[in-house]
């Protein structure tokens, strides 16, 4: 039975490192897809930040208190 | 052990396995539901704050074999610690309240009103609701579940997640996505309405300057909203007890290393875990059914009667008091602080461009939140 | 029966709108006189921020370290 | 359902129905305490960072109907979660390590015998609270609620909740405010008893100025307390363990990150809960009785006895040691950390403006902190 | 109650009668092994953020008498609420998440391959434990026990503590004690091993600079990862999950209040509890046994076999791909994020003084991270 | 047995006050057998602040990205 266990390690390992390699490997492939894809559409993404709907219409505040407020449920809801 | 069967074991386990089993479809959609939400937070700026975290729950929750969301997994301890408990609503209700300056209401009283009239939307929705699970077959909500849905219209995420997790858990998730969703298209959902419920003359309208507000009244304010709340409606005193807690450690000026953990650290502690929870009640069964659409509409429908009936009554008392209201400050009672208030000041601007309404809305717009807390507490103390 | 539950809902509109005005027309009325009493006696109240005992009493402070201390149990307790 | 009943039963369960329900006054008496706690606080600032959340805490558990302190309340499951299982206080000796400067104490080592001087009126409030029980009918306290209302003499929240909650979680409340109310109060309390117990000549002792203490002794110092208390004391580590664990996290000074957390953002979070759950324990029936009056009187009996104690042991150690100490500084070993420190250095400075007595008084006051703490280990480990 | 009885009772309790009781060696050896670790944190600046918590827990959880980690002990309450619950290594991994920027790893995906590499050593150890348990009487470690052990080797905190808890909670401390350790001893563990595989010519191989990542990039990153993990692994989706969403929290841009608690007082605050909880399984009877003995040994061998695995890929890497690869990043492959990328770039500069290795090694040693949660997912999965 | 209990008050003031003075003056012995070393040692403990390893291996990080890196792991995990 000892033997067994032993051997479950074995295949622990086998199954354990084909695993990781899959899954990097597969990570590896679609990150080298979304590059290509990125590289050549690049023009599509700005690199700005992106942008919420609140700090935008923080234009329109007018007040300190406005400003206090504008922490509020915008923020948490 | 051997190696193919550990193999099959484990593309048994698999995703991929899991969508292809019987009801696996649904988790797959329901993935691909919390990826939109996700993508709307991000790039649409669609209250990403609370979409984020329940976008990436549901996608947890959803995912065959890991159990994330059933008992024993880690978004179901969350749950139940938090929301089945009802603690992460009222400490996020603890921030909020540290965080809101009530000195615009307190400046002028009257203007609460219309944070009551909006919360027309609620009760409105509620009967919608019935008279949808009594005309759709497919649509079966009792009356439990009509007052969860109804409480989208309170335009209050805390608000509407107590209530939910109270009445109808089941409905939980897809109330809060609804209600926050909404809040964040609360500039595309009110202006027509504002615009088709006033003259132009009347969004004209100027306010006179507001009265200035002593550090004494805003301490007094949120020991005054309490009692009122505990000798009328106690059971609206966990949700107000809390909201008038934590303007107290913000007003009372003494204890402000609470008030800030308050408004920052803790808010967002809970924030990140509540998002989560909720999302973990975005399972495929309960959310992909007509009763989801029925209550998207209704729940739209809500925000949409809410300011109707904030605009209204503010067209009434201008008509009746004798200092000038202008009506547009009306739909700010739906609460969705303070976006609905900017939204006030936003098409105030249009038709008068050195009109500021901003701080007139603030009014009505924290009264919302009151009202609908308040409105939440007669639902739980009928609705039981 | 479903006839009966739109009812309850058409008396849960009815007796709900009204908690939340009467809720908000008592609030605006012990406001108003808040107000009338505050406006009234505006000068008993000045509006200098809320004094703690212990700043007051940090006055009598005279090392670095005390102050470091001071944060205690004055603070918690 | 119909328009009458609804309202009927809203009325049923106002508070207005329910303070005029049988005990219900009982209720309304504690909701104005609570009131009055946080007036105290804010308009007087005693302990306010304790007495604000501790009174709004009290208030909401005394609203009628709203069971907020009971079985499935949040405030019952906040105390559950963080006082019944000793997590909070803990918590917040963990904070009050970080905070603290032990450097004092260190460069004069024997100053610490004052600390212990001043726990004196744990005990005798003890037996005194016994006495009360046996010569007043009226009131009933066994063993165990003596000691848990000598702890008052502690003059040290965290000790003082820890043990209460162990030996009589009734009387928790009463005796929390007692605590930090006279804490709040050894400016006004002590100062008497200390003029009375001196002469103007010790009043003017000059004591020579601390010698350095270096980072390491600073960082042996806690280990070296915690073996000390594992050594000879096991039932006071969990108390001692945290503030010294605390006090290393500060003064390794390789962990900062932690550090700064545990005296800020850590300390903050527990104490808001820990407040609402020690309020939670202001219900009517426990604290409107002749027993509270016993504890309020027999907690001011144990702050004066303890400052007696603190400046008598002071008098006597300037007698026999060979480099005077000046007596003022036997007060400050109640603890009531910094406020006792301070107040020996004001009235030192009233007799001789150019004594500052504020670092020697340092000594006494933090040894007070471990000396409580060690007094609570005994009462745990004999009381029960 | 009297004086003497009393005295002898508190003796009783005393850790010296502790530890002069049956057994109570054993707890005074782990008190000094818990003092050896704190002082290995502060003056040799082994992890002190983990190991002061974690030495300072396994003291308290040895005090005889005490029952600190005992059933109602606050160390058994929160390792309960937290360990056993598995919340704080997920909590912890959401704030690693919030911290880490896979910007280099994105810029050269094929690195990716020795992340994977280097967890041979999880394996290997997990064979090496089983040889060792046959062979050795006094050892007798099951397949879970094995599989925990292996996980050192993933050089990774939260996914060694998730896993241990979940497949023998009895070999937790020592297991988290070693990770810690070793970690600590990167700098110390890989260089011979790095120089002893690899040609002086290798070492000085420069590599081409990283190309620029897009923010849209970094963004869909995390997302990628996820359903990577929810379609080939959801036993590993709990740990991958919670470290993207702290990812997509930094990266989204629109959260920074999320993320920056995430990443600070979140973090912290379950740092300190989670050591505290990871202490309190440092019992004597578990820890002072010839496995213990094991589990050090075997944890080293971990480490060097991953690092190892790591430099012989990426010799070979470097052999058949296009443009050159350095050996030296494989090493990093271990995770231990950032030591062994700091190790690489180190022992680069020794034989290139121009040759800046640590953003080329950042990619192994983040991939490193992910790439030992999938490992911990099929030991989850096939060792339940 | 009220007679009892008072006594019983009586054992436990004697008995604490014994043990809390216990305490401290082992406490003070301790620290002043410390003090003593630390006095008669103190060029062996240079008062510098005790360093970790990261921020000294800090040293060799190049570029911002790095420094923020440096906070993980390292750090917490
Ligand atoms: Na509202
Ligand atoms: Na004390
Ligand atoms: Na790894």
């Amino acid at each position: 039975m000892t033997e067994g266990i032993i051997l479950d390690g074995l295949v622990l390992m086998v199954v354990g490192m084909s695993v990781v390699f899959a899954f990097l490997a597969l990570m590896i492939g679609t990150m080298n897809l979304c590059a290509a894809f990125f590289i050549r559409f690049a023009h599509l993404f700005p690199d700005a930040p992106v942008k919420t709907a609140q700090p935008a219409s923080k234009a329109d505040d007018c007040t300190a208190i406005a400003v206090a407020i504008a922490a509020i449920k915008a923020r948490i809801g | 052990m051997n190696i193919l069967e550990s193999f099959k074991s484990l593309w048994i386990d698999t995703g991929v396995a899991g969508f292809l089993a019987t009801g696996g479809w649904g988790n797959l959609i329901m993935i691909v539901v919390g990826l939109i939400l996700i993508w709307l937070a991000i790039k649409k700026g669609f209250e990403p704050l609370l979409l984020i975290p329940i976008g990436f729950g549901g996608i947890l929750a959803n995912i065959p074999g890991a159990g994330i969301a059933h008992e024993g997994g880690f978004l179901y301890i969350i749950y139940n610690m938090g929301i089945a408990s009802g603690l992460f609503p009222l400490l996020i209700f603890l921030g909020v309240g540290a965080m809101t300056d009530f000195g615009p209401l307190i400046a002028n009283p009257k203007t609460a009103l219309l944070g009551g009239a909006a919360q027309l939307g609620i009760f409105a929705t509620l009967i919608g609701a019935l008279l949808l699970s009594k005309y759709v077959p497919a649509i079966g909500f009792d009356l439990k579940d009509a007052a969860s849905i109804g409480i989208i219209g309170g335009a209050d995420g805390p608000t509407a997640i107590f209530l939910a997790s109270r009445l109808s858990p089941d409905l939980l998730g897809s109330i809060a996505v609804a209600a926050y969703s909404y809040m964040a298209l609360v500039p595309i959902i009110q202006p027509p309405i504002m615009r088709a419920l006033t003259t132009p003359a009347e969004r004209m309208i100027e306010m006179k300057q507001l009265r200035h507000v002593s550090k004494t009244e805003k301490i007094i304010f949120p020991i005054l909203v309490l009692i009122l709340c505990i000798l009328l409606l106690p059971s609206a005193t966990p949700l107000i007890g809390m909201l008038m807690f934590g303007n107290l450690l913000k007003e009372s000026g003494v204890v402000d290393r609470l008030s800030n953990t308050a408004q920052n650290e803790l808010i967002n502690i809970v924030t990140i875990l509540l998002g989560l929870a909720v999302g973990s009640k975005l399972a495929a069964e309960k959310f992909l059914t007509i009763e989801t659409i029925g209550i998207v509409l209704l729940g739209l429908a809500a925000f949409c009667v809410g300011t109707a009936g904030g605009v209204l009554l503010a067209k009434l008392m201008n008509k009746l008091s004798k200092d000038q209201i202008n009506p547009l400050i009306g739909s700010a009672g739906v609460s969705a602080v303070p976006m609905a208030a900017r939204v006030s000041n936003k098409i105030g601007l249009e038709s008068n461009p050195n009109n500021f309404l901003l701080m007139h809305a603030m009014g009505p717009n924290v009264a919302g939140v009151i009202g609908s807390a308040v409105a939440a507490g007669v639902l739980l103390a009928l609705c039981r």
